[in-house]
């Protein structure tokens, strides 16, 4: 079996066993096993990554192709380059640390354990994938089990939003269907045989009116899921009634799938329709980043701020994306993982805080720092963390964006990095304004003082994700390096 | 073929005798007479193949086969439909078409 | 003609054989175990189904009345596998409904002579036996649409039934008539030569195509379907929507790709505008139902719709993509009215409503629900993601890129009423669910059996490769 | 010569930092109150060396001092554009290393005793090394890039320290107040790197500075708005350091910033960050000089001077003593700009520079004082306003003594060292730039005047009825008061120009006595008066000010800038941006989305009597269907 494949063949299993599973306790130890054995193995898969670049200069290493359905010429086919295995140790990181969250799940444990883990399969697949057809399936198993997710374990308006995010995201990836079939159709343009197959594509020169009519078709469709910015509203309803562990997944992982799959097939595949659609999409991340972050200002519910914040955040990852140069796009790749560790770790502990005082609204909360010490320390390192404080994550990542953006020659686009950079300050306000009622302050309620301390598995769950963000922001070059040397077909490809 | 009447003035006659059924279909209140209507319009097509075999192409006798068939099914049909409205006379004691319409939307 | 050449209707004579055995069997089967008539009729139509997969070479009867080669052999042994699974459903509801009153027997004959008209119906060489295949497949139908006499309900939909096809059927015939009138023959394959798109074979064509579209249930065509199913007993409603509609299809399809291939600018057209109307009208009725049977019933016009992306592509792929889709829509669709017709049995509640918290109470069978209906949604990894793909890449190929935009706008649509009984089944939970009960053999034979289909059909490419083989005389 | 060992200077508070702020629960608070002090003894020590080796053994090569860096790439942007890490060492870097360590270890020891009880005794020790790790790193940094992470991470250890009682709202406010003012501030710097980066393709000083360098000669190349990009790009750093610097109009955080501990405000808000503004400023001097004849050069001057002077002046009203000084460092740091601004290049021309150093480092020694001894008379009568002051000078002498010495330093008297720098800066001003000359001595006597305001304030008058009677501190408080007492005293005669000017030359800087005399006499003059007014208790300054009435009412209220930035925060970003979009995203955005939802519905309940389940309408729809179809395809889509 070879590496890749094992990041699905795994869950399955993982799945088949937990079906047997009776009770909390078996079905979070299963699932517990089986996303530690994918965590290792995502470890595992950074350093025969790197043994395997130094012999092989391929755009994309253990390629590993099986005929499909031979009439489309539709393949499995599967490899990965810096940026997936990078994107894949998000996942598997994240995927630990929600099954750790989620480990007093009182309601269908078994059913949450194995829904949770589809997902996973979902994204680890669309991750891996290099064939358009493959990578689409993907995207939606990654997408319909959010449904049941927020439906059956959520709070608040659940059956509401949930419906509202899945219609949203599956009508996206039903513009996206189309815009795969334009590709596919056009594959053919120098001659050769129709094919799903990314890399393959990528040597075709599609015409440019086809690419000026199926750009935004693929752009919106996976941006969509990337929070793009009139179409995000599905993004805080859906934060707000998942369950903890989706929300982490959610907002860690699946809302990355949009900027990574704007990047392998919009971007890669219809440069040309990206160079002449830029602009306008570049405004609409604009108004994202900025708005995001106005709109986070005015919030009270602590899932709401973190999802406007999400917004904008990545926002700034679709900006990236779209100045087309090598260093925003690698900032853009650093900010799609900085933000999933960084939100992730937000939604943990918003989690436990309304696990504690059974209320997210900031302006009930007060001087936890006092109560809850542990939670509210690390709350406030990932708010600083979030705002781009250097020797985090999060300032790597922006600054590779904004000196990348500010490298475009066209004054336009650099009069809009500047626009966007001044987020940083708004970012500041609202997170130093949560910090400052929520933790600060002196104890708003009697009875949060006396809140059950923070439990080991909790612990693992943080440190698993705080870790990470120190790391990135502490020795970023080694990341930076992986994924920057892997952008590099790319650019050739693109410019 | 009958002297002085051409293909012509045969099909128009079909062709209303169609739209005859239909009408009659569409407004009748009762089912029986709707069903008498059905015949119509089968009948207009029975009169068509007879006529277009016979004045197009008498060769072959396609279409008087076709519509010796026809007769037959159309007898089965009626047998049919006349069965099942009788056994909703059993019920509601009524064979108003206005008297079918508890289901809809 | 030898007498080997009746080889060729394997299918039709071993059921027609079928037919007259249970009659004989009916007369000798003694009163007090009148039940053992449903275990037999089962047991010999899955003979049936097993005889038909053997080999059949290709060729055509009295003339080229009678035609059949591997596509058409396939296709009646998905009629088949169908059927089966259906009488496997229906088996406990037969036993406990029906049988007391002597009428099992009727039920099996009706079903099965309908299932044989089908036979003729796709394998018909010229309008005549076409015409015969037709009327012998929908008149049984209506017979058994009015099968619980003592309901009214069910005495409804006959009517309604009996007097829309008989309309249809008029109307197609007059369509024929023309087209003979057009082309003076009746035969096929003497129609291809000489056909051309003079307006009164366009007229022709157009009531012809009305004909099938009402079996098919196309808007504007559609609307006795919602009502019939609504009033005729569950597994009535699932082979009308299952068993006779893929049939229909195929046999327009057929139609459409060698008889009329001349007119293909004109129908091709038509198809456009047609299958846009249906699925939204079908999606759009869809989202308010509350009645199960009502709902699918909609949803399975919307399905027709999206039938129709495939066959305006017009050639081979058209073909596999269709016969793909009908195959894994018959699985899917199936095992959704299996559930209903388990639960109606066990309660007798058909409403969405009534199904809130049934995860609780019975899990095994809101999951079979949740597949059929991710199938029909087209959700992955379930075979009816593949099916729906497909027919998209066949209009796309032709270069439909707004058509498949309409339709995927209307998968979505459709995913919103599929979620809605998900919602009811999972999301909600009531005091007064239904409560736990176990099936009995058959219906969960039936079950698994359209489950294992879900999941294996799509996932499985050789299938695919093997009807597109079979196709491979339509371009 | 190799300085790489300095590299050691930043990573021990680190190691301090880390150490103190993961095992902040297990660590008893004696213990962690020595691990910090000796950590920050260690770096002390080290820089002290690095001084030595640096002025004394090996810095010259043929007369003018050497730059020594020692870098690795941090992080890769474009082939050119990269962010290192690592220690560039030359007479400012040194110059500052010995400040930042000088106070930092009197501050630590003093909070020894000061913050003795404190719950969070470690958790403060912790943040001190936070801070002087980050402002080592500052001090060292090779790099825009690197000056500006640095800059950073010492604003959010400035937020933590302020906000160190965090259950006290209004240290929290006042945290968040300095973060974000400082952050906005930033966002100038930031963007002005952007710019650098973009148009000179590097972020090293080394290359930046070079008179020669491509970025300097090349200033006129591209210009935007009548100005160069360059000078843009230098203008928005310096909004950067006017942030941290607390200059107009970025200065608001700094009065709010005394919330937080005494020897924080001593560490943080007189002596080190906030002349890390002035520090970039030189910095970058050369840039600043060349680029369009040092346009930008100018507005830090004027910036500066007015500064200086509207901090006087409000220094002068404020009751409460911290604040007092706030103002004070704030009108200094004024001072400290203006001197750059007026500065030139090479040689004896570089005198501004230079006093500006000089100043800096004076000033940083006894402002320094006056808050620790500020703090020793808050920590013995456990209030900061004048009013519960008074003839403190029995109850506590050391205090008294020092303070005193402070005051004068400050005020310029010879010869404590304030004289020698301030004499050093008006020099320079007088030479380029009169109008500024009269500001700065103006300023001057103003400083004199207020200090001695508090001094008498506190030390004289008349008692006080104390619930206690207030004694003087433990030795841990008062031995860093007389250390850094004495260097006020003997700070001063540091021959500074030898090691630090512009052209890394070094002059010969004499006295120049009429202007001293003035200053002198100026300053004279604003303790005389401080005397009349405030020695005894007597009401001459209530109708002082009430003569100036409504002038003096502004200057209390510190000319409303607070208000102007609240109104602007809370009345046009909350209210006029802020609400707006969140109301547009639920109204607008996410209504449509939903429109499009319901409209579905909608239109699925109004079609719904098309299924009439009447047989006859489907009949005809049927007939209509089949007719409509034939006469679109005979008649119209005839193709």
């Amino acid at each position: 079996m070879d590496i890749l494949s094992l990041f699905i063949i795994v869950p399955v299993i993982t799945i088949l066993v937990l079906i047997f599973a009776k009770g909390l306790k078996q079905s979070r130890i299963i699932s517990l096993v089986g996303s530690i054995f994918q965590f290792g193995m995502a470890i595992n898969l950074v350093f025969a990554y790197f043994k395997e670049r130094a012999v092989n200069d391929a755009i994309m290493v253990f390629t590993k192709d099986v005929v499909w359905f031979k009439q489309f010429n539709i393949h499995y086919s599967i490899g990965v380059d810096g940026i997936s295995v990078a994107l894949l140790l998000l996942t598997t990181i994240v995927v630990l640390a929600g099954v750790f969250i989620s480990w007093k799940m009182k309601d269908l444990p078994k059913e949450f354990f194995v829904s949770l883990i589809v997902l996973s399969i979902g994204v680890y697949g669309f991750f891996i994938s290099i064939d358009l057809f493959t990578m689409f399936v993907f995207f939606e198993i990654a997408v319909i089990p959010m449904y049941l997710l927020i439906g059956i374990w959520g709070t608040g308006p659940r059956e509401y939003s949930a419906m509202k995010l899945t219609l949203m995201l599956m009508g996206a990836s039903a513009v996206l269907l189309v815009g795969i079939l334009g590709i596919y159709f056009n594959s053919n343009a120098d001659g050769g045989p129709l094919t799903f197959n990314i890399l393959e594509i990528a040597q075709v020169n599609i015409p440019f009116e086809v690419q000026k009519l199926f750009f935004p078709l693929t752009f919106i469709g996976f941006a969509v899921i990337g929070a793009l910015f009139p179409f995000h509203t599905w993004s805080p309803d859906g934060h707000a009634s998942a369950p903890t562990a989706v929300s982490m997944l959610h907002a860690g992982v699946l809302m990355k799938l949009g900027g990574y799959g704007v990047f392998r097939v919009a971007m890669y595949l219809l440069p040309e329709g990206a160079l002449h659609w830029s602009w306008f999409f570049i405004i609409l991340a604009a108004i994202g980043v900025v708005y995001g972050a106005f709109a986070a200002l005015k919030q009270t519910d602590l899932k709401y701020i973190n999802a406007y914040s999400s917004v904008s955040h990545l926002g700034l990852v679709l900006f990236a994306l779209l100045m087309l140069n090598k260093t925003a796009w690698n900032g853009a790749i650093l900010q799609s993982l900085s933000h999933g560790f960084m939100t992730a770790l937000f939604f943990a502990l918003i989690g436990m805080i309304y696990g504690r005082t059974h209320t997210r609204d900031v302006t009930k909360l007060g001087g936890l720092l006092k109560v809850i010490p542990f939670i509210s320390v690390i709350y406030v390192i990932a708010g600083l963390a979030s705002l781009g404080l250097p020797g985090f994550s999060g300032f790597v990542a922006e600054m590779n964006i904004f000196v990348g953006a500010f490298q475009h020659d066209d004054i336009f686009y650099r009069v809009l990095t500047i626009l966007s950079v001044s987020a940083i300050v708004i970012t500041a306000v609202y997170i130093l304004r949560v910090v400052g009622i929520m933790l600060m302050g002196p104890v708003k309620n009697e009875a949060f003082l006396s809140l059950p301390k923070v439990t080991w598995y909790e612990k693992f769950g943080i440190l698993l994700l705080l870790i990470p963000i120190v790391g990135m922001g502490v020795a970023p070059l080694w990341l930076s390096n992986m994924i920057l040397e892997s952008l590099q077909p790319f650019i050739q490809g693109v410019l | 073929m009958i002297e002085g009447i051409s293909i012509y003035e045969i099909l128009t006659l079909t062709s209303i005798l169609f739209f005859i059924g239909v009408y009659g279909f569409i407004t009748r209140k009762n089912l029986i007479s709707i069903l008498i209507s059905v015949e119509l319009i089968l009948n207009a097509s029975v009169v068509n193949f007879v006529v277009i075999n016979k004045y197009l192409y008498p060769d072959v006798l396609q279409g008087v086969y076709f519509s010796l068939f026809i007769i037959a099914v159309a007898a089965a049909e009626t047998a049919l439909a006349i069965s099942i409205i009788i056994n909703l006379y059993r019920q509601i004691s009524s064979v108003e078409v206005k008297d079918i319409e508890t289901m809809k939307y | 003609m030898n007498i080997d050449s009746f080889l060729l209707m394997r299918h039709e004579i071993l059921l027609l054989a079928i037919v007259l055995l249970l009659i004989v069997a009916e007369i000798f089967i003694n009163q007090n175990k009148k039940g053992s008539i449903v275990h037999l009729a089962i047991f010999l139509f899955g003979i049936h189904t097993i005889v038909g997969f053997f080999a059949i070479d290709e060729s055509s009867l009295f003339g080229g009345m009678f035609r059949t080669n591997g596509l058409i052999h396939f296709f009646k042994n998905i009629l088949n596998i169908g059927v089966l699974v259906l009488l496997l459903q229906s088996a406990d509801w037969l036993q406990e409904k029906i049988v007391q009153h002597n009428r099992g027997t009727e039920f099996f004959i009706l079903m099965f002579s309908s299932l044989l008209g089908m036979y003729f119906m796709i394998s018909s060489g010229d309008f005549l036996m076409f015409y015969l295949g037709l009327e012998l497949s929908t008149l049984p139908v209506a017979a058994l649409a009015a099968f619980e006499t003592t309901k009214r309900i069910s005495s409804e939909s006959g009517i309604k039934l009996i007097l829309s096809a008989a309309l249809a059927s008029g109307v197609s015939l007059f369509g024929i008539s023309l087209l003979y009138a057009t082309t003076g023959s009746i035969y096929f394959n003497d129609i291809i030569e000489v056909i051309t798109s003079t307006n009164l074979s366009i007229l022709g064509l157009v009531l012809f195509f009305a004909g099938l579209a009402f079996k098919i249930s196309l808007v504007p065509f559609h609307f006795w379907t919602a009502d019939v199913y609504e009033g005729a007993p569950i597994s009535i409603a699932s082979y009308l929507s299952v068993i006779s509609k893929g049939a229909a299809v195929f046999i327009l399809m057929i139609l459409l790709f060698t008889v009329l291939k001349p007119l293909m600018h004109i129908w091709e057209n038509m198809v456009y505008i047609i299958a846009i109307a249906t699925m939204f009208i079908g999606n759009l009725f869809a989202l308010r139902q509350q009645n199960m049977k009502r709902f699918l019933a909609f949803s399975s016009i919307a399905q027709a719709g999206f039938i129709l992306l495939g066959i305006i592509e017009g050639n081979q792929l058209g073909v596999t993509t269709v016969v793909y889709f009908v195959l894994i829509y018959v699985f899917s669709n199936l095992a959704a009215f299996g559930v209903v017709q388990a639960i109606s049995l066990q309660t007798g509640k058909e409403n969405m409503n009534d199904y809130e918290g049934l995860y609780r109470t019975n899990p095994k069978l809101s999951l079979v629900m949740m597949l059929a209906l991710f199938s029909l949604a087209g959700i992955p990894p379930v075979a009816g993601f593949f099916g729906k793909f497909f027919l998209f890449t066949a209009a796309a190929s032709k270069g439909y890129y707004l058509l498949v935009f309409l339709a995927v706008v209307n998968v979505t649509i459709s995913l919103y009423y599929y979620l809605l009984v998900i919602r009811a089944m999972f999301l909600r939970q009531s005091d007064h669910a239904i409560p736990f009960f176990k099936n009995k053999l058959y219906m969960r034979l039936g079950l698994i059996i359209t489950v294992l289909g879900i999941l294996i059909l799509g996932l499985y490419s050789p299938l695919y490769d093997y009807i597109f083989e079979l196709s491979s005389n339509f371009n | 010569m190799n300085f790489s060992y300095t590299i050691l200077i930043p990573l021990i508070p680190l190691a301090v930092f880390l150490l103190l702020g993961i095992f902040n629960q297990k660590i008893k608070p004696a213990v962690s109150g020595y691990i910090g002090v000796f950590g920050l003894l260690a770096s002390a020590i080290i820089s002290f060396y690095a001084a030595y080796q640096y002025f004394f053994v090996s810095g010259k090569a043929d007369g003018v001092y050497q730059t020594f860096v020692d870098k690795t790439v941090w992080m890769n942007f474009t082939e050119t554009l990269h962010i290192d890490m690592g220690v560039l060492i030359d007479p400012i870097s040194i110059m500052m290393l010995i400040v930042v360590s000088v106070v930092s270890l009197m501050v630590h020891i003093y909070s020894r005793g000061y913050m003795k009880g404190d719950d969070g005794y470690t958790r403060f020790f912790a943040f001190l090394s936070l801070f002087s790790f980050s402002m080592y790193g500052l001090v060292l940094a090779t790099n825009l890039f690197q000056i500006y992470i640095f800059w950073e991470l010492v604003g959010v250890s400035s937020y933590l320290l302020i906000g160190y009682y965090y259950t006290k709202p209004s240290a929290v406010a006042a945290a968040k107040k300095a973060f974000i003012v400082t952050r906005f501030a930033d966002l100038g710097f930031l963007i002005g790197i952007l710019i650098i980066g973009y148009y000179t393709g590097t972020f090293d000083f080394e290359t930046l500075n070079n008179p020669e360098g491509s970025a300097i000669l090349n200033w006129a190349s591209t210009s935007f708005m009548g100005l160069s990009v360059i000078t843009w790009a230098l203008i928005l750093i310096f909004i950067g350091g006017a942030g941290k610097s607390a200059m107009l109009p970025f200065h608001i955080w700094l009065p709010d910033a005394m919330e937080g501990p005494t020897p924080v405000s001593a560490l943080i808000h007189a002596a080190t960050m906030v002349v890390a503004g002035i520090y970039l400023v030189a910095r970058l001097f050369p840039m600043f000089y060349f680029v369009e004849h040092g346009f930008a050069l100018n507005i830090v001057a004027y910036v500066g001077a007015i500064s200086s002077l509207f901090a006087a002046i409000i220094a002068i009203t404020q009751t409460d003593i911290k604040r007092v000084l706030a103002f004070s460092t704030m009108s200094q740091l004024g001072y400290m700009m203006l001197a750059l601004g007026v500065s030139g290049y090479d040689g004896h021309e570089g005198v501004g520079y230079m006093a500006s150093m000089f100043h800096l480092f004076t000033h940083a020694m006894f402002k320094a004082l006056l808050f620790l001894g500020a703090g020793s008379v808050i920590h013995a009568i456990h209030s900061n306003y004048l009013k519960d002051m008074g003839g403190l000078r029995k109850y506590m002498p050391i205090t008294n003594v020092t303070f005193l010495i402070a005051a004068l330093a400050i005020a310029g008297m010879p010869p404590f060292a304030g004289f020698w720098s301030k004499d050093e800066i008006l020099v320079a001003a007088f030479e380029h730039n009169k109008l500024i000359y009269y500001i700065g001595v103006l300023v001057a006597g103003l400083t004199a005047f207020y200090m001695f305001r508090i001094y008498f304030g506190i030390f004289w008058g008349k008692d006080r009825e104390y619930e206690h009677t207030p004694k003087e501190s433990p030795l841990s408080m008062t031995f860093p008061l007389m250390v850094l007492a004495l260097l006020s005293i003997v700070g001063g005669f540091i021959p500074f120009s030898e090691f630090i000017t512009p052209d890394k030359a070094g002059f010969e800087a004499h006295l120049n006595y009429p202007l001293a005399a003035i200053a002198v006499g100026v300053g004279l003059t604003g303790i005389i008066l401080a005397w009349v007014f405030y020695k005894k208790e007597n009401d001459l300054a209530d109708k002082f000010a009430n003569a100036f009435g409504i002038f003096y009412k502004w200057a209390f209220h510190k000319f409303y800038f607070d208000e102007l930035y609240l109104f602007i925060t809370k009345k046009i970003l909350f209210k006029r941006v802020s609400a707006p979009i969140a109301w547009f995203d639920k109204k607008v955005v996410d209504a449509t989305m939903e429109g499009i939802g319901n409209k579905t519905v909608l239109t699925s309940e109004k079609i719904k009597g098309m299924q009439s389940g009447k047989v006859q309408d489907y009949a005809f729809s049927f007939i209509a269907g089949v007719v409509v179809l034939a006469i679109v395809f005979i008649y119209i889509w005839t193709n």
